[in-house]
C-alpha cells in the first residue's frame, strides 16, 4: 500500500486529472450503457403488455 | 411567411427520418480533415500551420457533398413542379430549403470545428476567429451552392458538373475565412477578412434565392 | 373561366399541336386525347404554366396565366408521384398542405386519406406501399386543397377497379359544385359529359 | 453434414435464445464485478507507482482492456454476422447488431483514456500515429455499421448489407494489431517497463488481465440484455413472444 | 466475358453521352488541388512537402464524388434488375462497371497528376513513384468503393453514408500511397509502401466483386 | 413447365398470401389479379427470383429456381421503366441484349422498334420521349430477347389503345408458339383464354 491517505490517493501523484479522467469517463459509460439497454428492453416490453391487453380488451367487447 | 418555416420543418423533418443523414455530414467533416495529417505525415508544427486551411477546405467540401440533394429528391419525385406550382411564393419556399441545409450541413461544422482545431493544436482565441468566421462563411457556402445546385437540376452529370460550378464561387470565402484565422494567429488581427466576409454574406442572403428561383424555373421548364 | 386559343408547341423540330383552343365554364370538364406521344402532357405543362408555349394565350378569368390567383386556383398531378418516400402517407398529405399555406388538421387528412381506400397505412412509409397506393396518396391532395381547377394527367393510371370507380365519383363531385377538370387518359373515363379535345 | 449443423443452429433460435441470455445475464454480472473489484484493488493499491511515468500510468489499467475489447468485440460482431450471412441464422444478425454499440463505447474509451494519458506522457492529447489513427478508423468502422443498419428499415436486409461491412472492416484488425510494428511511431510497443522487478511486471499484468476480464464479461452482459430487447423488437408479432412476456 | 466488355462498353458510352461528365471530375481534381495553395498560403517549401498527402487527398475525394452514381442511375431505373436477372452472371457485369468506373475516374487522374505535381515543385523521380502508387492504388479506390456504393444503394442518406462507410477503408491506400511519395523522397526507398499497395490491390480484386455483388442482391431484394 | 406451389409472403408485420400455388404449360398464360396492394407485384418479384419467398417452392423444368437456365429462359418487365434516359432508344435496345450476352444487329432492332411504332424515334434521347413511348421501348425487348416464360408487370399501363392492341397480339403469337406469361392488370386483357389468380 503505497497511500499515505486519502487526499494523496485522489491527488495520484499529481495526474489526478489525466488519472481520474480516465476512470471516471470509463465508470460514467460503463454505468449508462447498461442503463440504456435495459431501458430498451422494458420499453418493449411495456410497448407488449400494452398490446396485450389492447388485444384482451378487443376480445371481451366482441364477446360481450 | 408560414409557408417559408413549413419548408424548414419539413426538410428537418425529412432530414431526421433519415436518422444517419445528420451525423454523417459532420462524421464527413471529421474524417477529412482526419484525412490531411494522415497523408501529410504528423509533424506538429507543420500541422498547425496548414490547419485552418484545412478545416476550411473540408468545410467547403463537406457542404458541397450534401449539395446535390438540396432540390435533386423534390425534382425527381415532382415535388417541386408542386411547389412552383403553389400559391406560396416559390422564392419562400426556396429561402426555406436553403436555411433548413444550413441548419443541418452548415451550423454542426460551426460547432464541430473547435473539436478539431484542438487536434490541430490551435489555442483559444484562434478557434474563437475560426468558428465566427465559418458563422459567416458557411450560410454564405449554402447560399451560392444552392445557386449552383438549382443551375445543375437534372442536367446530366449533375454532382460533378455542380462541383465545378460552385467551387470557384467558393474560393473567396476559403480564402477571407482562412485569411482571417492566419491572419489572428500571423497577430494581424481578423477583423477586415471578417467584415468582408460579413458583406458577401449580406449580398448573398439578397441575391442568392432570388438566382436560385429563377435557376430552379429553368430547369423545370 | 378557362379561355384557351390558338396555342402552338413544338418539341425538337416535331410540332406537336398548333391552334389548339378550348375553354371550361364552371362544371364543365374537358378531356384531352390522342395517342402515346400526340402532347398531351406538354399541352397540361404549358396550362399549368411549367413550359412557355410557342405561341397563344391562356386566360383565366380573363386574366393571363400563370397569376398568383390561378396558382390559388389549380391543382396539377401529373406523371410524377410527388411524394416522399420516406415520409408516411398522413406526413405527406400535412406537409404538401403547409407548403401550400394551408392549415390542415390531423383529422381531415385522415379523413382523406381514408376516402381514397388507404386505411391501415396512415404509418407506413411510402417507400413500401405498392404502385396503386402511392397514386393514392397523391390524389389524396385533391381532398385536401381546395382548388377550381383540377389538371389531371392520366390519373387514372395504376388505379384498380374500385379506385377508379372513387376517381370518378371525386371528379363528378367537384364539378357538381362548380369546379372545372382537364383529364387526359387512355381509357374510358367513368366520369360523364365533358368535351373532348383530340390532338 | 451440412443437416447437422442446422439442425445444430436450431438451438440458436430466437425463442430458446432469449430464455438462455436471460439465465446467463446475472453470472456475467457478477463475474464482471468480481474481477472488477478484484481488478481495481490491484491497479490502486498492490501496484506500485511507476518509475518514469509517476501515478499516471495507472491509466493502463483501463486503457488497455478497453483497446483490446474494442478489437475482440469487432472480431465477435463479424463473426457472427459472417455465420448469419452464411447460414441465415436469425440470431446470428442480432448478435452483431447487439454488440456493436458496445464494441464502439470501448473504441471511444480507448481514444478518451489514450488521450488523456497521452497528454502528460507525449505533451499532446493526439499524434496522427498509425497505431492511434487505426483505432479511430475502428470506431468509424463501428459508426458506419451501425449507421448502415439504421438506415435500412427492413431488419433481413440491414443484418445482409450489415454483415458484409462488418467482414470488409475486418481486414482493419491486423493492421491496428501490428500497426506499432509495421511502423515506428510515439505509441508503446508490446512490452512497455515491464523490464523493472519482475515482482511489479507480474502485478501490472494480473491487474490488466482481470480489468481485461472485467470488461470482458461486461461486454457479454450488455450484449446479452441488448440482444434480448432487440429480439423481442423483431419478433414481437409472434406467438412465443407474445406468451413469454406475460 | 462477351457481357463484362458489353457492360464496359455500355458505361463508358453513357459517360461520353454526358459529356460533362469525364471531364469533370478531372476538373474537381484540379480544383480541389489548387484550393490549398488558396487556403494554406504560397510558401514554396510548405508545399512541397505536404504535396504528396494533398494530392492523395484530392485523388480520393475525387473517386468518392463519383461514387454514388455508380450504381444508383441504373438501380432507379431499374436495369439493375434486369442485370440480376440476365443469363449473364451478376459478378461479371459489377466486375465490368467497375472497370469502367476506374477508365473514368481513376485513369485521368493517374495521367494528370504528374501535370498537377510539377506545380507542387516535385522533381522528376518523385513524379513518377506518384504515377506508380496512383496506378495502383486508384483501382483499389474503385473496387472498395464499389462496395460501399453497393451497400447504400437505395439506403436513406445515401451519398453522406457511403462516405462515411468507405473513407474509413481507404484510409491504408492514403498512407501508403502517400507515404510512398514521402519515403522516395527522404531517400527510403519506396519499394515496400507500393508492395503493400500491391498487395492490396489483388486481395481486393478478388474480393471487393464478389462483396459488391452479395451487396447488390441483398439492396435488390 | 412452371410449377409454383405454397407459395407465402409477407412484407412488415403484413401477410400479403399465403399458399398461392399454379403451373403454366407451354402456350399458357396466367392473369395475376387483386386490388391495389393485394401482392401481384410481390409475388412477381419472387417469382423471377428478386426477393426470397418466406416459404414455398418455384420449379421451373423441374428444377428450383433461380436457376442460370431460368435466368435464360425468363424476361421479366416490371413497374420501372429499365431505360437509359440518355440513349437512343436503338442504343437501348443493342445495349441490353449485349448484356444478356446475345448479338443484336441493327436491322432486327430496327425492326422490333418499327413494329412498337417507334418509327422517327430511333435517334431521339429517350428522355424527351412521351410516357407511352417509353414503356414501348422497354416492350421492344420482348422481340429481341427470346425468352420462354414472360413475366409482365401491368405492362399495359400509359400505353395508348393501339399499342394495348399490339401487345395483346404479341403475347397471343408468343404462346402461339409455346411460350407462356404471367401478367398482371387493372384493364381487361386483350388476351383470349388465360389462367385467373386472384391474390
Ligand atoms: C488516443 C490515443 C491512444 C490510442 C487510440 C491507443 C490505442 C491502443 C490500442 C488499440 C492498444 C492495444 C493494442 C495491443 O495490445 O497491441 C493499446 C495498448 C497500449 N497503449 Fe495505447 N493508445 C493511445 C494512447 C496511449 C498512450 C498515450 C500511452 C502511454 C503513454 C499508451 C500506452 C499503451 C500501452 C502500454 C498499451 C499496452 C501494450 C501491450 O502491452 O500490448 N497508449 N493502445
Ligand atoms: N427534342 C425532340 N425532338 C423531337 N421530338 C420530340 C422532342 N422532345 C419531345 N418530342 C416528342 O414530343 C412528344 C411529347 O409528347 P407528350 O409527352 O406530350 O405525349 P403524351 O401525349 O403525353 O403521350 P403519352 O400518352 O405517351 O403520355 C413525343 O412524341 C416526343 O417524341
Ligand atoms: N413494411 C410493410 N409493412 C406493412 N405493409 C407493407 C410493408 N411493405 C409493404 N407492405 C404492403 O405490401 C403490399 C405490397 O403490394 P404490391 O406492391 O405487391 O401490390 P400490387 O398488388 O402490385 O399493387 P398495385 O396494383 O398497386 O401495383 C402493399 O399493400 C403494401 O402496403
Ligand atoms: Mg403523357
Ligand atoms: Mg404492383
Amino acid at each position: 500500500m503505497q497511500w499515505h491517505s486519502i487526499d494523496e490517493f485522489f491527488a495520484m501523484g499529481g495526474y489526478a486529472f489525466y488519472v481520474w479522467g480516465s476512470f471516471g469517463a470509463c465508470a460514467l459509460l460503463m454505468f449508462a450503457e447498461p442503463f440504456l439497454a435495459k431501458r430498451r428492453l422494458s420499453e418493449v416490453r411495456q410497448s407488449l403488455i400494452r398490446e396485450r391487453l389492447a388485444d384482451e380488451l378487443e376480445l371481451q367487447q366482441k364477446n360481450s | 411567411m408560414n409557408s417559408f418555416l413549413a419548408t424548414v420543418r419539413r426538410d428537418l423533418l425529412l432530414a431526421m427520418r433519415r436518422k444517419s443523414e445528420v451525423l454523417t455530414a459532420v462524421f464527413f467533416f471529421v474524417i477529412v480533415t482526419s484525412l490531411f495529417p494522415l497523408g501529410i505525415g504528423p509533424e506538429p508544427a507543420l500541422l498547425r500551420k496548414i490547419a485552418p486551411g484545412i478545416l476550411w477546405v473540408a468545410a467547403l467540401l463537406a457542404t458541397l457533398l450534401g449539395l446535390p440533394r438540396l432540390f435533386a429528391a423534390d425534382h425527381v419525385d415532382g415535388t417541386l413542379e408542386q411547389m412552383a406550382l403553389s400559391p406560396s411564393p416559390l422564392g419562400l419556399l426556396v429561402a426555406g430549403k436553403i436555411l433548413a441545409h444550413w441548419l443541418l450541413c452548415g451550423l454542426p461544422l460551426v460547432l464541430l470545428a473547435p473539436v478539431l482545431g484542438v487536434q490541430f493544436d490551435l489555442d483559444a482565441s484562434a478557434l474563437g476567429i475560426l468558428m465566427l468566421a465559418l458563422l459567416l462563411g458557411t450560410p454564405l457556402l449554402s447560399l451560392i451552392g444552392a445557386i449552383g445546385a438549382a443551375l445543375t437540376l437534372g442536367v446530366r452529370g449533375g454532382g460533378v458538373l455542380l462541383a465545378l460550378l460552385v467551387l470557384p464561387l467558393y474560393i473567396p470565402a476559403l480564402i477571407f475565412g482562412a485569411g482571417a484565422v492566419e491572419a489572428h494567429i500571423a497577430g494581424l488581427g481578423a477583423g477586415g477578412h471578417l467584415s468582408l466576409l460579413a458583406a458577401m454574406l449580406a449580398l448573398a442572403v439578397f441575391f442568392a434565392p432570388w438566382a436560385t428561383t429563377a435557376a430552379l424555373r429553368v430547369a423545370l421548364e | 373561366m378557362l379561355n384557351v386559343s390558338d396555342l402552338a408547341c413544338s418539341r425538337g423540330e416535331r410540332r406537336l399541336f398548333a391552334n389548339v383552343g378550348f375553354s371550361l365554364a364552371p362544371g364543365e370538364w374537358l378531356h384531352v386525347q390522342g395517342e402515346n406521344g400526340a402532347g398531351k402532357t406538354s399541352l397540361m405543362r404549358l396550362l399549368v404554366g411549367l413550359s412557355p408555349a410557342d405561341a397563344g394565350t391562356i386566360l383565366w378569368r380573363n386574366e393571363p396565366t400563370p397569376s398568383a390567383e390561378f396558382r390559388r386556383d389549380m391543382i396539377y398531378l401529373g406523371h410524377h408521384a410527388a411524394v416522399k418516400e420516406d415520409l408516411t402517407p398522413l406526413e405527406n398529405l400535412r406537409l404538401a398542405a403547409a407548403l401550400d399555406g394551408i392549415e390542415l388538421d390531423e383529422h381531415a387528412s385522415m379523413a382523406a386519406l381514408i376516402r381514397l381506400g388507404l386505411r391501415g397505412r396512415e404509418e407506413l412509409p411510402v417507400r413500401v406501399l405498392s404502385a396503386g397506393q402511392k397514386r393514392r396518396v397523391l390524389l389524396a391532395r385533391l381532398l385536401t386543397r381546395p382548388a377550381v381547377l383540377w389538371v389531371l394527367d392520366e390519373a387514372f393510371n395504376a388505379l384498380d377497379v374500385s379506385a377508379v370507380k372513387l376517381l370518378g365519383e371525386l371528379i363528378g363531385e367537384h364539378l357538381a359544385v362548380g369546379g372545372m377538370a382537364v383529364l387526359t387518359s387512355h381509357q374510358p373515363l367513368p366520369v360523364p359529359g365533358g368535351k373532348a379535345l383530340m390532338l | 453434414m451440412r443437416q447437422s449443423i442446422i439442425q445444430w443452429f436450431k438451438f440458436g433460435s430466437p425463442q430458446s435464445f432469449y430464455p438462455l441470455a436471460g439465465r446467463m445475464i446475472p453470472w456475467f454480472w457478477a463475474a464482471a464485478i468480481a474481477f472488477g473489484i478484484a481488478g481495481l484493488w490491484i491497479s490502486f493499491f498492490v501496484a506500485p507507482t511507476d518509475a518514469q511515468q509517476g501515478e499516471g500510468y495507472r491509466i493502463i489499467f483501463v486503457h488497455v482492456p478497453a483497446s483490446w475489447m474494442s478489437m475482440f468485440l469487432y472480431l465477435i460482431m463479424a463473426f457472427w454476422a459472417g455465420l448469419g450471412l452464411a447460414l441465415n441464422t436469425r440470431v446470428s444478425g442480432m448478435m452483431a447488431q447487439a454488440i456493436a454499440p458496445t464494441g464502439a463505447l470501448m473504441a471511444l474509451l480507448s481514444l478518451w483514456t489514450g488521450a488523456l494519458w497521452g497528454k502528460p506522457m507525449w505533451g499532446a492529447w493526439w499524434v496522427w500515429d498509425a497505431r492511434l489513427t487505426s483505432e479511430l478508423i475502428l470506431f468509424f468502422l463501428y459508426l458506419g455499421f451501425m449507421a448502415l443498419q439504421a438506415a435500412i428499415d427492413d431488419p433481413r436486409r440491414a443484418d445482409k448489407a450489415g454483415a458484409i461491412l462488418a467482414l470488409v472492416g475486418v481486414v482493419n484488425i491486423p493492421i491496428i494489431y501490428f500497426s506499432v510494428k509495421w511502423w515506428n511511431t510515439l505509441h508503446q510497443g508490446s512490452t512497455i517497463n515491464m523490464n523493472k522487478a519482475p515482482s511489479m511486471a507480474h502485478t501490472m499484468l494480473w491487474g490488466m488481465l482481470l480489468m481485461a476480464l472485467c470488461f470482458w464479461m461486461y461486454s457479454i452482459a450488455v450484449a446479452l440484455t441488448r440482444v434480448r430487447a432487440i429480439i423481442l423488437e423483431r419478433e414481437r408479432h409472434t406467438e412465443w413472444v407474445k406468451h413469454a412476456v406475460a
